[in-house]
């Protein structure tokens, strides 16, 4: 029973999380996981997904989900 | 359709003709809009040594393949291909290329840059360029 | 910048490839565009057997290296290049490419479609197509 | 001492003339160069060129000009 986080870029480097497991119980945002696992308020530039697609920081969440955090993109 | 994340150089033109001898009927076409993205050896006032380009496994190649979907919804184009570096890259290399194949060229130019507009938006990679100074990840894309 | 009028088909990947190997220092460039206009076996719905390309020797070139110049002193962009066919020409078979390389993408992607459509309205060639229904000289080209 | 006048495409065809000189004396403008060759007024739709720069009906010519008419073009 948890919900995986993955961070990138980065934001994986400042808070040393490539991917780590949390307790999904009291997590109903994707506002709420960031918070569970940086102590911190989600930065409004932080973009996110849910289970691979974009979400947003009030997009729900529950167990078995994977829920990313990331920069914003800079590919191409 | 295709999406390829390539972790090794490639030569943008023998994708395109590859991708366009297989999957596009000779005679059908009557235009080709292409995009190359390639790494130069300086970006924004300094020397760039060389490029890490991190992505997100199965989300990458997911967004890509949504992006192209949502290209085909606007335009009417016949066929299009995204072939985009992982890992480290050196100047010189090729990053990404876009190829749209359509009847008619208005179709093909206006698909092939939207196309590179919302990967460049939404597609996650993330690069980190190595300098004389270090490294720094690249923190925006600049603006189409 | 290069201006080739070909009289014998030509592959336009191999083109820019050359062009690009020949013409442009590795790491320079980080934003091609390339456009291929390709001849298809079916316009405004009638099967065509074959097209032949008349230009006029002489001012055909002075008008497709015109274009270059005016595109470059409207675009920032490193180089530039048209390959394009006269003559007799089969379905399937490319008629025109146009490559531009930029430091940025924004400049090659503008200069590209503005020179495709420069040549579409300014270069002298004229098509006659060759179908079941016999010759026809195509009146005007389709807008972009 | 002559102008020449060479047509192409559609026009090249319907009047038999690929390239032909004719005699300066008179002749000031491409529209008069026109009207010489094929005993008509130019019509508007048709191209010109003097000595291979894109000309407008009341473009001076004069003797050893190159005069040039053509339909629209329809190359790329």
């Amino acid at each position: 029973m948890a919900i995986r986080v993955r961070m990138f870029a980065s934001l994986q480097e400042k808070w040393r999380i490539d991917q780590i497991e949390v307790e999904p119980c009291g997590l109903e945002t994707v506002a709420d996981v960031w918070r569970n696992v940086t102590g911190e308020a989600l930065p409004p530039h932080v973009l996110s997904a849910v289970n691979m697609d974009y979400a947003s920081p009030a997009t729900p969440v529950k167990d078995e989900d994977e829920v990313a955090f990331f920069p914003p993109v800079t590919g191409g | 359709m295709r999406v390829v994340l390539s972790s090794r150089p490639f030569d943008p033109w023998q994708s395109v003709q590859a991708f366009q001898a297989g999957s596009l009927q000779r005679g059908s076409y009557g235009a080709t809009a292409v995009f190359v993205g390639t790494m130069r050896d300086f970006n924004e006032g300094e020397t760039v040594d060389s490029l890490y380009l991190q992505h997100y496994p199965g989300m990458t190649e997911r967004e890509l393949e949504r992006i192209l979907r949502d290209a085909r919804a606007r335009w009417a184009f016949l066929d299009a291909m995204i072939e985009h570096r992982v890992g480290g890259i050196d100047p010189g290399e090729p990053i990404v290329v876009v190829g749209v194949w359509s009847a008619h060229r208005k179709e093909a130019f206006e698909a092939c840059r939207w196309i590179m507009e919302a990967l460049k938006s939404r597609a996650p990679f993330w690069k980190k360029e190595s300098g004389p100074g270090g490294e720094r990840w690249v923190e925006r894309n600049t603006p189409g």
